[in-house]
C-alpha cells in the first residue's frame, strides 16, 4: 500500500512537471501563433488517436474512418455557434454529444460486423462524411465551408491555448479512468474472447456500440477543438488520408498503452513541422517512419521506454515458471 | 442501358484489382492497401517503356509485368515477409505506409501531372442494340473473366495452389508438410503484383495516368472484395460488377455526388444482412 | 517493477518536452526585419522572402506546378541580379489540400518565416480558412491561384488579384459566346461541386437568356462520367459547359464521343482546358472543336517574347515537366509580383508596394494579356480571350474580352 | 438444480444432441463423458446460450433458460470455464479475476470516468474478493502475471477462478484436465471435491480423463452420437457393457497395446 | 539413425531446452515424456527444423542437420505429425492427404492413399468432406495418414492422445504400433505416460529443457519414482 501511494506520489510529480511544461510552452516560444497551434493540432490528435485506442487498441474494433468524426464535431460547433449563435461552453459539449449521436449509428451495424469487413463499412464512413458535406450546403455552407464564430470568453489566443491543453489533460484522464475501470475490462474481454465475454455476463452489443459512442465523444470534443482554433471548416479538413493517419498513430505509438497514442500523435504532427519545407517529401517520411517502427518496434514505440522493465519481468517470470515446475518435476 | 454498360465496365476495374486483394489475402492473411500503389507504380513502369524507351505496347506490357512481379518480391522479402506473423493491425498499417511511400515516391520521380495512356484495343465505339461499347471495353470485360477463372482454376486444381490454400489456413503444418511457405508467399505477392499491373495498365486508359489512378479504385475495390466475402475470387469479380452498376444507377437516377455515400450504405446494409459477405462462407462459430 | 514504471513514464514525458523545445528552438532564427531602414518584413538588403502555400503531395498534388512555375522565375530574375540588388528567396510548404495543414503554416510562414508577401495559393478552401491570417497580418496576397469571388470583390487591403480567370466572369463570357455566336439557348452544364464549378453555376442560373436543360455535378475525382453523358444525351442542349477540372472535361468529350453526340459545342472553363496535353487525353479528334477561355494564349502560338522566356527558362530548370498548364501561371504571378517589386524600389514596405500594384493599368509586360489593378479593382486579371482547340493546337477565338468590375460591363474587342 | 427435457440440437440436417433428458442435483458433482463428437460440449454451449435448441427445454431451478441471452447467464447464476482456455490473454491474473465480476460492479460511466471514490472503494472490494479466490487457487503469486506467459495449468486454474469470481449457483467445467499429467489432475479434482464440500456449487464437469470422472462424480452421463446411452454412479457406469463398447473400449482405463 | 546431442534451444526469451541429447534409432519406437512446458514439443520443432538451437548438434545418419529447412526435412523422411492435430479445416479429407505428399513426385501416391484408408476406413467414407467437420479423433486419424503420405522414415508424433475418447485412443495407438511395424521409426510425445511406456521400445523423460531419466520404457515403468511421478500411482 505505501509503495503505492509512494508511485502515485511520484507519478504525480512527474504530472506536475509535464503541466508545468505546458504551462510554461507558450512563454518558450515567444507565444508564436504557429508553435501554439502545432500544439493545439497535436493536442487535437492526442485526443483522436485516445479515442481510437480505446476503440481499436481495447476493443478490437478496426475502424477506419475516425476523421469523420473529427469532420463531425468541427461542422457540430461550426453550425452550431455560427448558425445558431449558441455560447462555447454549450457548443462543445454538444459537438461530443452530437458527434456521440452519430457514432451511435455507426455502431449499431457495426455491431455485427468484424475484421475486414468493420473495416470497410467505417472506411465508407470516413468517405462519406466530406461528401456529405459538400452536398449539403445549405447546412454546411458546401464547399465555401463555414466560419466558427470565436468565443468571447477568452480574450487571447493564448487563453484559448491554456483551456484546450487542459482539456486534453483532462479527457486523457478521463479515458485512462475509463480503461482502468470495469468497463474498460470489458472492452479488452470482448477483445481477447467474446465467448468468454459473454460467459462472465459481458453484453456483446451494448458495450461495442458503448465504445464506439464513448470513442466518438471524444473525437467530437477535439473536431470542436479544431473549430474553435481554427475558426474555419470545411469540407477539406478531415479526408481518409486522415483517418490512415490517425489508425497509424496509435499502432505505431503503441496499441492499448495510453502514452503509446500520445508518442504516436505527437511523431505524426511534428513530423511534418521538419518536412513540409522540403518538397514532396512529408507523406515519404511519414510512411518511412511507420515501416520501419512496425518492422523493428511490432508494440509500437511506447515499447522502446519500458525495454528495460520488460527484460528484468520476463526473466524474473520464467524462474518463476520454471522454480514451479522444477518443484516435482512436473508443473501445474 | 448505357449506364449498366458503363458500369459493368467499371465494374471490371473494380473487380480486377479486387482480384489482386482477395488473392493475396486468401493466402498470406494480409490485407494489401498498396495494392492500388503498386498497380499505379507498375502502369508508370510500362508507360516509361513504352513512351521513354519507345517499345510497342505488348512488350512494354510485359516488361512491366516482369517488373511487377520482381517489385512484389522485393515487397514481401523487404518488408511484408517480417509482419507475415504479425496482428493483422500491424500488417494493414504497414501496407499503408507502403502506400504512403510509393505514393510519395511516384509523385517525385513521375510528377503530378495527368497523362494519356493508349488503349490495349483501339478502335471506334460499336453500337451494339442500343448501348454504345468500344473494343477496348470489351477487351477489359474478356481480360478480367479470363484472368478470374485462370486463378479460379489455379487454386482448385493444381498442386501449387493447394500448396497456396493450405499455407493460408496453418502456416507451421504446411511447413511440417514440406511445404516451403515463405517462397509459396514470396510467389503470391508476386503474382499479386502481376494481377495489380494488369489492373493499372487497363484502367490507366480510362483514369488517365497519374499517382492518383488508383485511388479510388482500390478504395471501391475493397469495397467489392468485401461483398464477395474477401475469399472467394469470383465473388470478387461479381462484388466489382455488382458496385459499379449499383453506383451508375445511383449517380443517374439519385445524385452523382452521392454515389459513394449511396454505395457504401448498401455495403453496409448487404453486411448486416449477411456479416460475411455475399460469397464469404459459413461464419463459423468459434469451437469452445 | 514500480521503479521502473517511473522511469518509463519520466522518459515519455522527458520525450514530449523535448520534442517540443527542438520543434520551438528549430526555427529561433527567423529572419528579423532589418530596423533603421524603410522596409517591411522579410525583406533585407540581399533578400526578399516570398511565401508560397499549396499541396505538393496528395490527390491535388497536380497545383504544385504553380509553386515550379514561380521558382522558375524566381531563379531567373536571381540569375539576372535579382530585384534591385536584392534576391528572392521561395519559401514554400506543403498543405496537402487540407485547410488544416494550411492554417498551421500560415501562421509559421507568417510569424515566423516573416515572409514579405504570398504568391498563388491555389485551393478556395484552404484560402477561406487562412483568410484571417493573413488579414490580419496585412500582409500582401498575391495572385491567389483561384477564382473564387471573396477574394477580389468587394477588394480586400492586401488581396490582390488572382492568377486564374474569375469563375464567374469566365462563365459570364461563355453565356454571351453561347447566345451570340451559336445561337444556343438550351444548355446543359456539368460542374465540380466545389468552388470550381459551383461559382460559375450560380452564374448560369442568373442567366435570363438561356435555358439550363441539364445541371448534373460530379465530384472532384470522380473519373467515370458515363452517366453525366447520358443526362446530356436526353436533355439534347444546344451547347454543353463544363465548369470543372481537365480530366473530368477530357472523359466526359470521350463518353460524348462514344455514344454519338459528337457536334454539340463543348464549352469548358479555363481551368479544365488550357492544356494541350488535352489532345492526348481525351483523344485528338475528341478534343477537338472544344471552346474555352483563356488568360494568355498557348506558348505554341504565342509571339509575346514573355511567353517565348518562360518556354526557355522553364524548360531549363524543370526538363521533366511539361511547359503547358499551371506552370505557366506560376511564371505570369510571379511576373507580376516582381514587376510590383521594381515599380515599388528601394523602399520597400507594404504600403509602397500596394501602392505598385495599384499603379497596374492593363499591364501585359507578363505573359497574361493584361493585369489591371485600382483601388476599386482587385480582380487583376480582367482581361482575357477565348479559345478553341483546333488540329492539336489551342488558337485564340476572339481579340480581348475585358470586363470591368466598376460597372461590371464586359467589353469585346473585335 | 438443472433440468434438461428432451432437448435437441441441429445444425444443417446434423443432430447434434438428440432428445437428451438428464437432471443435475443441486450440491452434487455431476459428469458427462463420451466420445469425441458426441455432443459435450453442445450442451455446455446450449447453457450457455450460445446455441439454442430446435426443441426441448432447458430449466435451471425451475426457470426456463433459453429465454436467456449468452450474457445473461451469469446473472441466474450459472458460471463455466472453457475446453481451451479462453482467457483474456493480454490481461494479467488479476484482472482476468476481476473480469469474473462484472455483472456485480456499477458501471456508471460518469462516476467511472471521474474515478469518484464510489468507484475506487467498489474497484478495492473487487479486488479483495479477487484476492481470496487466487487464495484458494494457491496463485497469489501470480496476480500481476500476464496469463499468456502462464502454463497451460495455471491457466486453467485462472480459467476456473474466473468463473469462481461470480459466485454462481452452477459452475460448467469443460475438460478441465485436459493435456494435464496425473499429478496436475490430482491438483484439479481436489479443487472440484472443495468447491461442492467447502463452497457448496453445483458442477456439471465434462471430461475425458476417467480417472478423474470416477473420482469425483456423483453421477454420470455418458453421450454417444447424440444421445444419452447411460446414465448412472461412476461405478454403474465403469461396469456398463454399452459403455464400453462405445467408450472405454477396455475395461483397463489405460489400455494397453503390445 | 537421429541423435540430438547437447542441444540448447529458445523459445523466444524462454530457454526451453538446456542441453537434450537423445537418439533415434531405426525401426524403433522412441517415447518423449514430461510434465507441460518441459520442452518436449520445442525438441520437435527443432528436429523438424522449425527451431535453430542455439548450441548443440543435430544429425541424421551422421550428417548435421542444422543448415537444412522444414522442407529438407520432409524430403529426408523426417515428418512431424503436430500437436492438436493442425489439419487444414478447409480443405477435403483428401486435399489434406494430398497435401502429405506434396514433396512427392512418385506415381504412387494413389496407392498409398488407398493404403492410409485401409489403416483409417473412416477417412475414406468421408474423403470429399471438410476436414473442419471432423470429430477430433477423426482429425486425428487425417493428421496421421497426412503424414504417413509422405513416406516417413522416422515420424514425430505430438500428444495423439490429447483430447480424445479412450476407445479411439486405444484404437490410435494400435495403429501407430502397425506403422512402426512396417519399418518407420517413430518419436512418440506423449502426455499419457503410461500408455506411451507399453508401446516404446525406450523412454526419455525432460524436465525444465533437460533430460531427466532415459531408460529401456519397461524398466522405466517399473521405477518406483517414475510411477509416482509421472504415472499418478
Amino acid at each position: 500500500m505505501i509503495l503505492m501511494l509512494k508511485q502515485l506520489g511520484n507519478k504525480r510529480i512527474a504530472l506536475g512537471i509535464l503541466i508545468v511544461c505546458m504551462l510554461f510552452y507558450p512563454f518558450s516560444v515567444g507565444y508564436s501563433s504557429y508553435f501554439l497551434t502545432l500544439f493545439v493540432i497535436t493536442c487535437i490528435y492526442v485526443i483522436t488517436s485516445l479515442s481510437l485506442n480505446l476503440l481499436v487498441g481495447y476493443g478490437g474494433q478496426i475502424s477506419v474512418g475516425q476523421a469523420g468524426f473529427l469532420s463531425v464535431g468541427s461542422y457540430s460547433v461550426a453550425i452550431l455557434s455560427t448558425k445558431l449563435g449558441l455560447p462555447f461552453l454549450v457548443v462543445l459539449p454538444l459537438a461530443g454529444i452530437i458527434t456521440a449521436l452519430i457514432g451511435l449509428l455507426i455502431g449499431l451495424p457495426a455491431v455485427r460486423l468484424k475484421g475486414h469487413f468493420l473495416a470497410v463499412a467505417t472506411l465508407g464512413f470516413g468517405l462519406s462524411v466530406p461528401q456529405i458535406a459538400l452536398k449539403w450546403d445549405k447546412l454546411t455552407g458546401g464547399f465555401s465551408g463555414l466560419s466558427v464564430t470565436p468565443s468571447s470568453l477568452f480574450a487571447s489566443e493564448t487563453q484559448l491555448f491554456y483551456f484546450f491543453v487542459f482539456l486534453t489533460v483532462l479527457i486523457i484522464w478521463l479515458i485512462n479512468n475509463i480503461v482502468k475501470s470495469s468497463i474498460g475490462r470489458a472492452f479488452i474481454a470482448i477483445r481477447d474472447s467474446e465467448v468468454a465475454a459473454q460467459a462472465i455476463g459481458i453484453n456483446l452489443s451494448f458495450y461495442k456500440t458503448t465504445m464506439f459512442v464513448i470513442s466518438s465523444f471524444f473525437t467530437g470534443i477535439a473536431g470542436g477543438i479544431y473549430g474553435y482554433w481554427v475558426g474555419f471548416v470545411s469540407p477539406n479538413d478531415f479526408v481518409i488520408t486522415n483517418s490512415f493517419l490517425i489508425l497509424a498513430m496509435i499502432v505505431v505509438g503503441g496499441l492499448a498503452s495510453i502514452p503509446g497514442s500520445i508518442i504516436g500523435a505527437l511523431l505524426f504532427s511534428i513530423i511534418p513541422h521538419f518536412t513540409d519545407s522540403y518538397v514532396g517529401i512529408t507523406n515519404i517520411v511519414i510512411g518511412v517512419a511507420v515501416v520501419l517502427i512496425i518492422l523493428f518496434k511490432p508494440k509500437g514505440m511506447v515499447s522502446m521506454f519500458n525495454f528495460k522493465r520488460n527484460k528484468s519481468e520476463k526473466t524474473k517470470k520464467n524462474e518463476l515458471l520454471l522454480k514451479e515446475e522444477g518443484n516435482r518435476g512436473v508443473n501445474i | 442501358m448505357q449506364i449498366l454498360m458503363s458500369g459493368l465496365i467499371f465494374g471490371c476495374i473494380y473487380g480486377l484489382t479486387a482480384l489482386g486483394l482477395v488473392l493475396i489475402y486468401k493466402t498470406t492473411d494480409i490485407v494489401n492497401f498498396a495494392q492500388g500503389e503498386m498497380a499505379m507504380v507498375t502502369t508508370f513502369v510500362s508507360f516509361v517503356f513504352l513512351s521513354n524507351f519507345g517499345f510497342g505496347y505488348i512488350p512494354s506490357l510485359l516488361l512491366a509485368l516482369i517488373f511487377a512481379a520482381i517489385f512484389g518480391i522485393a515487397i514481401h522479402q523487404i518488408v511484408m515477409k517480417r509482419v507475415q506473423s504479425a496482428p493483422p493491425l500491424n500488417q494493414i498499417v504497414v501496407t499503408l505506409g507502403l502506400f504512403m511511400i510509393l505514393n510519395g515516391m511516384a509523385g517525385l520521380i513521375w510528377g503530378h501531372k495527368p497523362t494519356s495512356y493508349p488503349q490495349a484495343v483501339k478502335g471506334d465505339s460499336i453500337k451494339l442494340g442500343s448501348v454504345f461499347i468500344t473494343p477496348n471495353e470489351l477487351f477489359i470485360l474478356c481480360i478480367t473473366f479470363f484472368l478470374m477463372l485462370i486463378f479460379f482454376l489455379l487454386f482448385r486444381f493444381t498442386r501449387v495452389g493447394l500448396a497456396m490454400r493450405a499455407s493460408a489456413q496453418d502456416i507451421k503444418a504446411s511447413q511440417l508438410m514440406g511445404i516451403k511457405v515463405t517462397s509459396v508467399f514470396t510467389a503470391t505477392w508476386a503474382v499479386g503484383a502481376i494481377l495489380g499491373g494488369v489492373a493499372g495498365i487497363m484502367t490507366a486508359p480510362i483514369t488517365f495516368l497519374d499517382t492518383q489512378m488508383m485511388f479510388e479504385v482500390l478504395i471501391m475495390a475493397f469495397a467489392a472484395a468485401v461483398i464477395g466475402g474477401f475469399v472467394s475470387l469470383p465473388g470478387a469479380v461479381i462484388g466489382g460488377l455488382f458496385i459499379g452498376v449499383f453506383e451508375n444507377l445511383i449517380a443517374f437516377y439519385i445524385s452523382p455526388e452521392m454515389k459513394l455515400v449511396y454505395t457504401f450504405l448498401l455495403i453496409i446494409l448487404v453486411l448486416y444482412i449477411r456479416p460475411q459477405g455475399i460469397f464469404g462462407g459459413k461464419q463459423t462459430l468459434k469451437k469452445v | 517493477m514500480i521503479k521502473n514504471k517511473k522511469q518509463k513514464f519520466f522518459t515519455i514525458i522527458l520525450l514530449i518536452i523535448s520534442l517540443f523545445t527542438i520543434t520551438a528552438c528549430g526555427n529561433q532564427s527567423a529572419s528579423t526585419s532589418q530596423q533603421g531602414k524603410n522596409v517591411s518584413q522579410g525583406v533585407t538588403d540581399k533578400e526578399i522572402l516570398i511565401g508560397h502555400l499549396g499541396p505538393q503531395t496528395g490527390p491535388v498534388a497536380v497545383y504544385d506546378y504553380f509553386r515550379k512555375g514561380i521558382d522558375a522565375y524566381f531563379k531567373y530574375v536571381n540569375e539576372n541580379g535579382g530585384v534591385n540588388g536584392r534576391k528572392l528567396k521561395l519559401i514554400a510548404y506543403d498543405d496537402q489540400y487540407q485547410p488544416s495543414r494550411t492554417i498551421k503554416n500560415a501562421k509559421r510562414i507568417v510569424n515566423e518565416d516573416k515572409v514579405f508577401a504570398m504568391l498563388g495559393d491555389p485551393c478556395t478552401p484552404c484560402n477561406s480558412a487562412a483568410r484571417n491570417i493573413f488579414e490580419k497580418a496585412g500582409i500582401p496576397m498575391v495572385m491567389i491561384s483561384s477564382g473564387a469571388q471573396q477574394f477580389v470583390n468587394p477588394p480586400i487591403k492586401n488581396y490582390f488579384g488572382s492568377s486564374i480567370l474569375n469563375y464567374r466572369v469566365e462563365t459570364r463570357v461563355f453565356v454571351d459566346y453561347a447566345v451570340n455566336q451559336l445561337h444556343a439557348k438550351k444548355i446543359g452544364v456539368v460542374y465540380q461541386n466545389d468552388d470550381y464549378g459551383k461559382e460559375g453555376l450560380t452564374v448560369l442560373k442568373d442567366s435570363k437568356n438561356i435555358e439550363l436543360v441539364a445541371e448534373v455535378p460530379y465530384v472532384a475525382g470522380d473519373t467515370d462520367l458515363s452517366t453525366h453523358a447520358e443526362h446530356l444525351n436526353k436533355a439534347k442542349p444546344d451547347a454543353i459547359m463544363v465548369l470543372g477540372g481537365p480530366t473530368q472535361a477530357a472523359n466526359l468529350k470521350k463518353e460524348l464521343y462514344k455514344i454519338g453526340m459528337k457536334d454539340t459545342p463543348y464549352i469548358v472553363s479555363s481551368v479544365g482546358a488550357n492544356d494541350r496535353n488535352l489532345f492526348k487525353l481525351a483523344g485528338k479528334d475528341v478534343w477537338e472543336g472544344t471552346i474555352s477561355a483563356a488568360a494568355f494564349p498557348m506558348p505554341d502560338v504565342s509571339n509575346d517574347p514573355s511567353m517565348k522566356t518562360y518556354v526557355e527558362q522553364f524548360k531549363k530548370y524543370y526538363p521533366n515537366d511539361p511547359i503547358d498548364g499551371f506552370a505557366q501561371n506560376g511564371w505570369a504571378i510571379a511576373e507580376v509580383l516582381v514587376e510590383a517589386l521594381n515599380r515599388t524600389g528601394k523602399d520597400l514596405t507594404w504600403d509602397n508596394f500596394f501602392k505598385a500594384l495599384n499603379s497596374f493599368d492593363n499591364w501585359d509586360g507578363s505573359i497574361y494579356e493584361g493585369v489591371t489593378f485600382n483601388k476599386n479593382n482587385h480582380y487583376g486579371l480582367t482581361t482575357m480571350i477565348l479559345t478553341q482547340a483546333k488540329n492539336g493546337q489551342i488558337l485564340p477565338l476572339s481579340g480581348r474580352i475585358t470586363f470591368d468590375p466598376d460597372t461590371t460591363e464586359i467589353t469585346y474587342e473585335k | 438444480m438443472l433440468t434438461f427435457n428432451d432437448v435437441t440440437v441441429q445444425f444443417g440436417g446434423l443432430t447434434a444432441v438428440d432428445n437428451l433428458s438428464f437432471e443435475v442435483p443441486e450440491g452434487s458433482i455431476y459428469s458427462i463423458i463420451g466420445p469425441n463428437g458426441a455432443g459435450k460440449t453442445t450442451v455446455f454451449n446450449c447453457i450457455s446460450r450460445f446455441y439454442t435448441p430446435a426443441k426441448g427445454s432447458i430449466k435451471f431451478c425451475g426457470d426456463e433458460i433459453t429465454k436467456y441471452k449468452p450474457h445473461q447467464i451469469i446473472n441466474i447464476g450459472i458460471a463455466r470455464s472453457f475446453q481451451n482456455v479462453e482467457l483474456f490473454s493480454k490481461m494479467t491474473v488479476l484482472e482476468n479475476l476481476l473480469t469474473g465480476l462484472h455483472p456485480k460492479l456499477r458501471k456508471n460511466i460518469f462516476a467511472i470516468s471521474l474515478n469518484l471514490p464510489t468507484v475506487k472503494r467498489s474497484e478495492e472490494d473487487s479486488r479483495k474478493k479477487a484476492f481470496e479466490v487466487m487464495e484458494l487457487l494457491k496463485i497469489t503469486h501470480l496476480a500481476d502475471e500476464q496469463v499468456s506467459n502462464l502454463s497451460f495449468g495455471f491457466q486453467k486454474m485462472v480459467d476456473i477462478g474466473r468463473a469462481i469470481m461470480a459466485d454462481p449457483k452452477l459452475i460448467l467445467l469443460d475438460e478441465p484436465v485436459a493435456g494435464m499429467n496425473p499429478i496436475e489432475t490430482e491438483k484439479i479434482s481436489q479443487l472440484i471435491l472443495n468447491l461442492k464440500n467447502e463452497m457448496n456449487y453445483t458442477v456439471l464437469l465434462i471430461e475425458h480423463d476417467m480417472s478423474l470422472v470416477m473420482k469425483v462424480s456423483d453421477a454420470v452421463t455418458v453421450m454417444n452420437f447424440g444421445k444419452k446411452i447411460s446414465e448412472g454412479t461412476p461405478k454403474d457406469i465403469q461396469n456398463d457393457p454399452v459403455v464400453i463398447e462405445a467408450y472405454l473400449g477396455e475395461v483397463n482405463l489405460h489400455a494397453e497395446v503390445k | 539413425m537421429l541423435k540430438l546431442n547437447d542441444v540448447h534451444a529458445f523459445y523466444g526469451r524462454v530457454h526451453a531446452l538446456r542441453g537434450v541429447s537423445l537418439e533415434v534409432p531405426e525401426g524403433k519406437i522412441i517415447s518423449l515424456l514430461g510434465g507441460n512446458g518441459a520442452g518436449k514439443s520445442t525438441t520437435l520443432n527443432v528436429i523438424s527444423r522449425l527451431i535453430q538451437p542455439k548450441e548443440g548438434n543435430f544429425e541424421l545418419n551422421g550428417q548435421s542437420m542444422l543448415k537444412k529447412s522444414p522442407s529438407d526435412m520432409v524430403k529426408q523422411g523426417v515428418i512431424q505429425c503436430p500437436e492438436n492435430r493442425r489439419v487444414f479445416p478447409l480443405l477435403t479429407v483428401e486435399e489434406n492427404l494430398k497435401i502429405g505428399a506434396y514433396q512427392r513426385k512418385d506415381k504412387n501416391i494413389q496407392l498409398d492413399m488407398e493404403k492410409v484408408y485401409t489403416y483409417f476406413p473412416r477417412l475414406k467414407e468421408r474423403k470429399i468432406q471438410k476436414a473442419g467437420t471432423l470429430s477430433g479423433g477423426e482429425q486425428q486419424m487425417l493428421a496421421i495418414g497426412r503424414s504417413l503420405m509422405g513416406k516417413p522414415k522416422i515420424l514425430l508424433l505430438d500428444e495423439p492422445s490429447l483430447g480424445i475418447a479412450p476407445i479411439l485412443v486405444s484404437e490410435i495407438f494400435k495403429i501407430i504400433k502397425e506403422i512402426n511395424n512396417e519399418g518407420t521409426a517413430i518419436l512418440l510425445v506423449e502426455q499419457n505416460a503410461h500408455m506411451a511406456m507399453s508401446i516404446s521400445d525406450y523412454s526419455y523423460i525432460l524436465e525444465n529443457g533437460r533430460v531427466a531419466l532415459e531408460g529401456n520404457s519397461e524398466d522405466l515403468k517399473n521405477d518406483d519414482e517414475v510411477r509416482k511421478l509421472y504415472l499418478g500411482a
